[in-house]
């Protein structure tokens, strides 16, 4: 079965071809069933290829198809090749399978939009891009899904384009990622430049023959390239704005699959982090936390939903490169997987809100929903109460396991973690309150509903396995460990192994339960019970998030456009009129010259004698008397 | 007899001065007659010259030089005189300066 | 004693009579014309009967060059005055070949802008007889002979258009300054003969072989006079300043003539008394002409960037075309003088061509010549202006015209020997020379002759009638013929230098 | 280099340059009552030497693709040593075969606004002077291809092209003019030399005198430099780059696509061909300068393209920015970069070349280029938005599509050579997507207006004329190796001839390890599961990153 | 004595230059051309050349400066010229610059050249200047021997002269009168 993994890729691909082809005249909505039946296949295939997987002994477990050679050039030589191992399957699994439910979903929520076909080929071709991020045997085929990812998220944020700042979020998505991707090339450049190859095989079995230094720059530069995917401080920018996409762009691209993409890179290179400085991974710890705790500040004074979300999402993200960086490496996996399933639940709940009040996105204008919507409100809140932190549901499990290993390689950051942690717990109840909670704050006019089977599906899945996700990877015993050992395979033993004992894993446990608790007890006094007015935590800083997206915005409006505009003058006045200079000298030199032309013969006859001197003189020089 | 009495060298002096005379004339004087009498005059500087380095050299080429150069005169002074004419009977008593319509 | 001597019989040289024909031909039949127009009344023959005989005439010394150019003896052809070699059949052929090109346009100018044809035919036939002479001059007194022949014809033909007053100015110019320069090149003559003992060209070589001069004043400023008077000839900057006034004011057949028969004449007088003649001292005087090639490109190409005249413009880039000859001439060897003789035969033929464009346009007074006369030429006459174009990308040495082939063997000779910079200025000048002709093109193509009022009647669709159509096809065939293939031409000319 | 003639059909080059010099011949005799026929002769002329090129690709041996194939020689002008000598090489092959299908789609493309007949003429013309110049072997052969292409572009420019067209068309002449000025002298030179100094007669065979290296260092610097302004000004690169902007925007679009597509390769080719063959040792001596400028041009061009406020413009100063990659690939002397440029040299070619063409139907419809004029083209014309966007993507240099595989390599190469102006040039790419991108945005999207919301969605026959631009864009994005694989052996050929002709100078190369194998992994695994799998063994934890074990040893 | 004589001329030769050049009536010039070319044969006389001698005056003197003559009454330009002012910027002073320099190279180079003449001197043959022969004799015989290709063109010259002269003072057919402002505005052009 492992030969036919390519299939993985082949069915979104073929999908996308299909609607390419005629989606137009398959329109809505048998092109949406077209393309979540690709994403369901490609699926099963994940399954079947993870199940194979599962049958080989653990060393056994990594496999590459080779399809055909991509780029053969000189010493560089890179394959359309395919790497299985247990890292990838895992990605491959939950991409397809949270995308098969959200393509459901989205069959749904694009009803009636006039574009409907072009949506799924768009989603079609994002997975297939996701596919081959994820798939692909060496860094040049990821860059390749990681530039697609970001051509098609591109697409999809500007997918209602009429709207300037639909525009404006997509064309932004795209390039600030594109800095990101600087990184990426450079680090591909740099370890060809040292090992001849960019395949991640050879990088891994030669790692450890880099000078550190070597590591360390290709890791950093990787790390730049993750931070602008998976939006870390300072390239998150992009982020909040892409939430102008439909939400089921938001919820497959911006929370579950494409965000996490910067985390899976960071995991799948986890050899040359080994073999790096050790202030390397320190680093992406920090920013890691940093942005964690930035994103859960900036979420706490948002008032549009998706904008809570989105922030959520980005401090989330934190939280796994605090796990890359603190090399747990399964917990951040781990923490992916369960985030995928609670935020894209989320997103879509978050969607069928919005649907359901006419695609209205401000809180403030929601409220006591949850009679009006059970099931949405139902499943969002298991979201909520794993995205908190509440045991036993999934976001727990995983958001422990980090802090844990966070602990361990270094208190202060275990420490902000926390505090995250009950920002986190926080917001999230302040966004469930707002909207389920409290009394309606929605127009007459405005009549919520519980949206069609086909929206709901996809929820009351994801909440199932939202809630019960933790079980993939148990604390308790190693035996329970399942991800750990099974990733065991892709993380060639550098997976850090904890070294504080059982009684303080509890211990951290039960503190960072007490700050979930405090977080929810804080947003109900707030928000529930009004015991201090909302304005008193909603400080305007954060609702700007810290003013860092403006000053980006300014720098670039200010002083970036005027360097640019400089050039620009530069080019026109100084080299082009140089070289018009140059035309109009000579002219000038001409109507000098024609005045000698003076039209008088014995003017000429003087010039003529003057020759003839001249001449006579040089001869003169030359006579040996 | 002996020319070699009395050095080339003096002819040759005499020479360059008339032809230099004669070039300042042509270049100073504005009626177009007096500038071919001045051609003349570096013409005859020129048969000064021949004859003198003829007589120096005991060759006759200089002499016959002259004689060609005397044809030559004669047609030059005959065709300029013809040009005036013609010139003159547009514009009478045009000078050198007059005609200048060409020019730059 | 004396009267024994006077005894003796005089020794007069053995003639070669058909050796003698390239400038026979020509003279004669000017003479039989000038006869024919004199004793004929008018009304008896047709008024082309001139351009015809013209025609007829250069023709058939073009045959008797080609029958000569056969014999690889060296001709002589009237003892050892006149040397038809074939350097000189070479330039024979040019002139003859231009005045050949010039006679067909010339029954129709001639009738619009009323030129006395007959006169005007003699004139060029003498002139050319002229050149021929001097091509094969083996004597400076016969050399300037043949000079003062061709020149004065040159003078009369271009004062020849009476009702102009242009045309007279321009024969005055060209007159009193080429008095001016004669006497300069007859005073060089006299100094060199002082210095070497004869006049004979070989002699002087042979003269200059044989000693080495303890005191080489006077041959020096000899060589500096000689200079002077040939680079007048040849329009060579600063001696260049009647070429323009007087290409202008010159009825443009004769023009044309000017541009190409008397500019090949003057330069293969240069190349008979520099290079040969004095080609033992090259090193005193390549400099000179190094410094006279550079000036005559720069002046020749600025100056014509800034004309607003076609004639003009032409007048201006022959100029330039006299400093791409010059490096030729300043490389001082065969492959050089190989250059220098393609150089002429080609530019010969676009000069001929172009000016006979203009010609046909110049309307009735022939001085309807400006750039704005051209504007939309392409629409009215897109032939015409085709052919014009071609003639002028020729002279900008675009690619697959005999103009490229031409510059390449210039540039070739002066790297040969080794004067780098003189090729860079050439090819630099070039590109500003393209500039002038573009503005031509710019002019008929890119313009639409907007201001049509009065001169619409006469120019928006000028009759180029049979010759002059004649005149130009042939003129651009031949110059696309030389730039594709090149070879035969370039093998004459490599004979024509003895390489 | 070696060379072999093709023993089916030994003239094909020379056929193939001669028969739209011929078609062209046959336009000016077509006669003036049936315009009608223009179009089609000039279509079969440049279709015939299209298919010629097809064949030839076909028949192309990638084995020996360094040596010259249907290598042909004829006598030209003997007595200077100048021969018709033609042949292609890895090198030129794909820029011919890319010539050669391009002319047919430019002229089915985009009809001649007025005066059709002088119009294809002119375009035949153009044709034949382009392949020349990809196929000769002869110096002076080359230079007068190289030279004659300004003649019919020049009319092309001034005769239909819009705006100060006269203007654009006279500086484009004589600057290019110019710059292969001083080259003419140069190549002389080179001959003259050459024989002097190998005592041979002269000749202006390019192979003949390329291996053998006779020049003096310093002589040949000086030549080299000479030949390099000549491409320096067709490429173009900075600073003599302005007369392309000019030309590109006032020329009629056939004329910016053969511009860009096809002209500029003539700068990129000759410094390969000319440059790095013809004076190995200097090109070694002035890469620094030569890679500077290529990533000034870079950064400057696109930061230019920016700021333009004509779409065109826009357009015109983004090859400036690609052609830069080239000129570094290609001067970073390694087979990478080498190989990256040529590459680079046809993907220009294909995706500049349809963006001229969109650029063109976007002006056939509005009647302008201005940017500001534009908005939300895509809600009437979302399929010339598509195409578009593809186009674009190429550009920007998307994985997949052609762009980058070239910039891919090229960087590469320049990254192993020399590193930092390869992390500059690297820039480059966002800032590609920064001028695009905001073209895009500017022009499709948004709210259409006006005369913008009645824009005609693309017709069927401009569908037919950007289909093989796509295809090939896709095709050398997926697949590139069937080009790559014929570039390469000729690439290697000239390294070689420079390692061997360059005292002290190796290619820049990354320094290459065996490569690892799954069963290597799995070894070392066990021996890692062996060591490891003890009770947590402690030196394995995240902040000591210092002594971790990575996965081999 | 002869070096007497040659002073003499040469004084006389050199006054009748400075008249030409200087005198203001154009009749005077040509009289005063007649005194240098009196002189000029005189210097001939000096060097045995008696038929050039005797040439010089009769061509000269006798045909070429008459014609002056006539032409000058013919057009009536026989008045005086003002010689004080010249309408050319710097004409003069420059033009007594080059004819100085032109004066002072020519003579240094030839002066110093001459005293030792680098020609051969030719013993005996018909060229030779002390045979027997008289002056005329021997250039009777160079002239139709050596240069009788020489004297044959001449033939052509004179017809050239003679056509050109006539031509060009034969009255235009039709003279469109003093031009008009046409022609001046294509005189620009």
């Amino acid at each position: 079965m492992l030969e036919a993994a390519w299939l993985i890729c082949a069915f979104p691909l073929a999908g996308f071809a299909v609607l390419v082809a005629l989606g137009r005249r398959l329109g809505e909505p048998r092109a949406g069933w077209l393309a979540t039946l690709a994403m369901a296949g490609s699926f099963v295939c994940s399954v079947a290829v993870f199940a194979s997987l599962m049958g080989r002994d653990p060393a056994e477990r990594r496999f590459v198809v080779t399809l055909f050679e991509w780029v053969p050039a000189g010493d560089f030589s890179v394959d359309a090749g395919l790497l299985v191992d247990p890292l990838s399957v895992t990605m491959a699994m939950f991409v397809t399978g949270v995308g098969a439910l959200i393509h459901l979903y989205a069959i749904g929520y694009m009803h009636g939009d006039g574009d409907f076909s072009k949506f799924f080929v768009y989603l079609n071709l994002f997975a297939f891009s996701m596919l081959v991020l994820v798939l692909g045997d060496s860094l040049a085929l990821t860059f390749l899904g990681w530039e697609g990812v970001g051509v098609c998220s591109y697409l999809l944020i500007s997918f209602w384009f009429t709207d300037e700042a639909n525009a404006t979020a997509g064309k932004k998505a795209f390039i600030t990622n594109r800095v990101g991707d600087w990184g990426f090339m450079l680090a591909m450049f740099w370890a060809f430049g040292a090992l001849g190859s960019v395949r991640y095989l050879d990088l891994f079995g030669q790692a450890d023959s880099l000078p550190s230094t070597t590591a360390t720059a290709i890791v950093i530069l990787l790390f730049v390239g993750a931070a602008g995917k998976s939006a870390q401080l300072p390239l998150y920018i992009w982020l909040p704005d892409a939430m102008a996409g439909p939400t089921p762009v938001s919820a497959l691209i911006h929370a579950a699959t494409m965000v996490t993409a910067g985390v899976y890179l960071m995991v799948r290179v986890n050899p040359l982090i080994a073999a790096s400085d050790a202030w390397a991974p320190d680093a992406i710890a920090w920013v890691g936390v940093a942005t964690a705790l930035f994103a859960a500040g900036a979420a706490m004074a948002q008032n549009d939903i998706k904008k809570v979300l989105a922030y959520s999402t980005i401090s989330q993200l934190g939280y796994m490169m605090l796990a890359v960086g603190s090399g747990a490496y399964v917990a951040a996996i781990f923490h992916m997987v369960t985030h995928a399933f609670f935020k894209a639940l989320l997103f879509l709940g978050s969607g069928s809100v919005i649907h359901a009040l006419d695609g209205d996105q401000d809180m403030r204008r929601y409220g006591a929903l949850r009679a009006a919507m059970p099931v949405t409100a139902g499943t969002f809140i298991v979201g909520w109460l794993a995205i908190a932190g509440v045991p036993p549901f999934s976001g727990f499990w995983s958001k422990d396991e980090i802090l844990a290993y966070a602990w361990d390689s270094s208190p202060a950051l275990w420490a902000v973690g926390i505090v995250t942690a009950a920002l986190t717990a926080f917001y999230m109840s302040r966004l469930v309150f707002m909207t389920f909670y409290g009394e309606a704050r929605h127009g007459a006019d405005a009549h919520p509903h519980e949206p069609s089977r086909l929206m709901t599906a996809p929820l009351i899945v994801l909440a199932a396995a939202a809630a019960v996700a933790g079980v993939l990877n148990l604390p308790f015993t190693k035996d329970l460990h399942f991800m750990g050992s099974w990733l065991e395979p892709s993380l060639f033993g550098n997976e850090a192994h904890l070294s504080l004992g059982g009684g303080a894993q509890w211990l951290l446990a039960l503190v960072s339960m007490a700050g979930a608790a405090a977080g929810i007890a804080g947003a109900v006094a707030v928000y529930l019970q009004h015991r201090l007015p909302a304005s008193r935590v909603e400080w305007p800083a954060a609702a700007r998030a810290f003013y860092v997206d403006e000053a980006w915005t300014r720098f670039v409006g200010g002083p970036g456009r005027r360097a640019f505009e400089g050039v620009a003058d530069f080019d026109a006045k100084v080299v082009d009129g140089a070289v018009d200079g140059i035309g109009r000298s000579v002219r000038a030199g001409g109507t000098l010259l024609r005045r000698a032309q003076s039209g008088f013969v014995r003017s000429y006859a003087l010039l003529t004698a003057a020759g003839a001197v001249a001449l006579l003189v040089w001869f003169l020089f030359r006579t040996s008397f | 007899m002996d020319p070699a009495g009395l050095s080339t060298g003096w002819y040759l002096a005499l020479a360059v001065a008339l032809f230099a005379i004669g070039g300042v004339g042509l270049l100073v004087r504005r009626n177009p007659l007096v500038m071919f009498m001045c051609v003349e005059l570096m013409l005859n500087a020129v048969n000064v010259v021949f004859v003198a380095l003829g007589a120096g050299l005991n060759d006759v080429g200089g002499q016959v030089a002259v004689f060609f150069v005397l044809v030559v005169a004669a047609t030059e002074v005959v065709i300029g005189l013809a040009l005036v004419v013609a010139i003159n009977r547009r514009r009478s008593g045009a000078t050198a300066d007059d005609v200048s319509l060409l020019k730059g | 004693m004396g009267s024994v001597l006077a005894q003796l019989p005089v020794r007069t040289p053995p003639v070669d009579w058909t050796g003698l024909l390239p400038v026979l031909l020509p003279g004669a039949g000017a003479l039989v014309l000038l006869m024919i127009r004199s004793l004929v009344p008018s009304r008896v023959v047709p008024a082309a009967l001139d351009a015809v005989w013209t025609f007829a005439v250069a023709g058939a010394g073009l045959v008797s060059v080609v029958v000569l150019w056969q014999r690889d003896a060296v001709v002589e052809a009237f003892g050892g005055q006149l040397v038809m070699d074939r350097m000189a059949l070479f330039v024979a052929a040019v002139v003859l070949g231009s005045v050949a090109l010039a006679a067909p346009t010339l029954p129709r100018y001639c009738r619009r802008v009323e030129v006395a044809s007959a006169e005007l035919c003699v004139l060029m036939l003498l002139a050319a007889a002229g050149a021929v002479v001097m091509a094969g001059a083996a004597d400076l007194i016969v050399l300037f002979l043949g000079l003062e022949t061709m020149s004065i014809a040159a003078y009369v033909m271009a004062a020849l258009n009476l009702r102009r007053l242009e045309s007279l100015e321009a024969g005055l110019k060209y007159f009193v300054l080429g008095a001016f320069s004669t006497a300069f090149l007859l005073f060089g003559i006299a100094l060199v003969y002082g210095a070497t003992g004869t006049t004979n060209l070989d002699g002087i070589a042979s003269h200059l072989d044989a000693f080495i001069l303890l005191r080489d004043g006077m041959l020096l400023a000899g060589a500096a006079m000689l200079l002077v008077g040939l680079g007048f000839k040849v329009a060579a900057a600063p001696f260049h300043a009647w070429a323009p006034d007087t290409y202008v004011g010159a009825p443009t057949p004769v023009t044309a003539l000017m541009a190409s028969a008397v500019k090949a004449a003057g330069f293969v007088a240069l190349i008979r008394v520099f290079v040969e003649a004095l080609g033992t001292r090259a090193d005193d005087w390549r400099p000179a002409v190094f410094a006279l090639a550079c000036a005559t490109l720069a002046v020749g190409s600025v100056l014509a960037a800034v004309q607003s005249d076609a004639k003009r413009v032409l007048a201006y880039s022959s100029i330039s075309h006299a400093g791409f000859i010059l490096v030729g001439v300043q490389a001082a060897s065969d492959s050089g003088v190989a250059a220098v003789l393609f150089y002429l035969a080609a530019y010969a033929v676009i000069a001929v061509g172009s000016f006979t464009v203009v010609a046909v346009l110049s309307g009735q007074r022939d001085d309807r010549t400006g750039l704005d006369t051209l504007a939309g030429l392409a629409a009215r006459r897109p032939a015409l202006a085709l052919g014009l174009t071609i003639l002028l990308l020729a002279q900008a040495g675009v690619p697959f015209t005999s103009g490229f082939v031409a510059k390449f063997s210039v540039i070739a000779a002066a790297v040969e020997a080794r004067s780098y910079w003189l090729a860079v200025v050439a090819m630099v000048s070039a590109v500003v020379a393209a500039f002038a002709y573009l503005r031509v093109v710019v002019a008929m193509y890119f313009r639409d002759s907007g201001d049509e009022t009065e001169t619409a009647a006469e120019t928006s669709k000028p009759s180029v009638g049979l010759g002059a159509g004649a005149v130009i096809v042939a003129a651009v065939l031949l110059t696309v013929a030389m730039g594709v293939v090149p070879s035969v031409l370039e093998s004459l000319s490599s004979t024509a230098a003895g390489l | 280099m070696s060379a072999t003639a093709s023993t089916s059909f030994p003239a094909v080059l020379t056929v193939l340059v001669l028969v739209p010099a011929a078609g062209a011949l046959v336009l000016l005799a077509m006669p003036r009552t049936r315009p009608d026929l223009l179009k089609p002769v000039a279509l079969v002329a440049s279709a015939v030497s299209a298919v010629l090129a097809v064949w030839m690709l076909a028949e192309f041996d990638a084995g020996s693709a360094a040596s010259f194939q249907f290598w042909q020689q004829h006598e030209w002008i003997t007595g200077w040593g100048i021969s018709w000598q033609v042949g292609v090489d890895g090198l030129s092959l794909f820029l011919v075969v890319m010539t050669a299908l391009i002319f047919p789609l430019a002229i089915v493309g985009v009809d001649a606004e007025h005066s059709p007949k002088p119009y294809y003429a002119w375009m035949l013309v153009l044709e034949a002077g382009c392949l020349g110049t990809f196929v000769a072997l002869d110096l002076i052969m080359f230079f007068v291809f190289f030279e004659i292409v300004l003649v019919p572009m020049y009319f092309l420019i001034g005769g239909w092209g819009h705006g100060r067209r006269a203007y654009a068309a006279t500086k484009f002449f004589l600057f290019t003019m110019f710059g292969s000025a001083l080259m003419l002298v140069a190549i002389v030179a080179v001959a003259f030399l050459h024989s002097s100094a190998s005592g041979g007669a002269v000749t202006f065979d390019l192979t003949a005198i390329a291996e053998s290296q006779v020049l003096a260092t310093n002589t040949a610097r000086w030549l080299f430099l000479a030949f390099a302004l000549a491409f320096a000004v067709k490429v173009p690169l900075f600073p003599v780059h302005t007369w392309l902007p000019d030309a590109h925007t006032n020329a009629p679009t056939a004329g910016s696509v053969i511009l860009a597509a096809v002209m500029l390769k003539l700068g990129t080719y000759g410094l390969v061909r000319f440059g790095l063959y013809l004076f190995p040792e200097a090109s070694v001596y002035f890469a620094p300068l030569m890679v500077t400028l290529g990533v000034i041009g870079i950064i400057y061009g696109a930061i230019a393209a920016a700021m333009q406020r004509d779409l065109k413009r826009l357009v015109a100063y983004s090859s400036v920015a690609h052609l830069g990659f080239i000129v570094i690939g290609t001067f970073a002397l390694n087979t990478e970069g080498l190989t990256g440029g040529v590459l680079q040299m046809v993907n220009h070619g294909v995706s500049t070349g349809a963006l001229f063409l969109l650029v063109g139907m976007i002006y056939e419809r509005r009647h302008t280029r201005e940017i500001s004029d534009l908005g939300g083209l895509q809600k009437p014309a979302p399929l010339l938005a598509a195409v578009f966007m593809v186009v674009m993507l190429s550009s920007v240099g998307l994985p997949g599509l052609n762009g980058f595989v070239g910039e891919l390599l090229v960087l590469l190469g320049a990254f192993n050579a020399h590193r930092w102006w390869a992390v500059v040039a690297a820039a480059g790419v966002i800032l590609a997507a920064v001028y695009l991108l905001w073209a895009y945005q500017r022009v499709f999207h948004g709210p259409a207006s006006g005369a913008n919301a009645e824009t005609p969605d693309l017709r069927w026959r401009e569908g037919l004329v950007m289909a093989p631009f796509i295809a090939a864009i896709v095709f050398m994005g997926v697949y590139p190796k069937p080009v790559i694989e014929r570039v390469e052996p000729a690439v290697d050929a000239i390294i070689a001839h420079v390692e061997d002709n360059v005292a002290g100078f190796a290619e820049p190369v990354a320094d290459v390890h065996p490569s690892v194998s799954l069963e290597d992994l799995a070894r070392s695994d066990k021996a890692d599961h062996n060591g490891g799998d003890g009770n947590g063994v402690t030196d394995h934890n995240g902040d000591d990153g210092g002594d971790h074990n990575g996965g081999g040893e | 004595m002869s070096e007497a004589v040659f002073i003499v001329a040469a004084a006389i030769i050199l006054a009748g230059a400075i008249g030409v050049v200087a005198s203001r009536n154009p009749v005077h010039a040509a009289l005063f051309l007649v005194q240098t070319l009196v002189g000029v044969s005189v210097l001939f006389v000096l060097n045995d050349a008696h038929f050039l001698a005797a040439v010089q005056v009769v061509v000269y003197a006798g045909a070429i400066v008459i014609l002056f003559l006539f032409v000058i009454m013919l057009l009536g330009v026989d008045k005086a010229e003002e010689l004080r002012i010249e309408p050319i910027f710097g004409q003069r002073p420059l033009a007594a610059v080059v004819g100085a320099a032109l004066a002072a190279v020519l003579g240094t180079v030839v002066v110093t050249g001459a005293d030792v003449l680098t020609g051969l001197r030719r013993a005996g043959g018909d060229r030779a200047l002390d045979g027997e022969a008289t002056d005329i004799e021997r250039m009777g015989r160079v002239l139709f021997s050596e240069f009788a290709f020489a004297v044959e063109i001449t033939a052509a010259l004179l017809t050239v002269a003679v056509v050109g002269a006539v031509v060009l003072t034969r009255r235009a057919s039709r003279s469109d009168g003093p031009e008009t402002a046409d022609t001046a505005a294509s005189a620009e052009a």
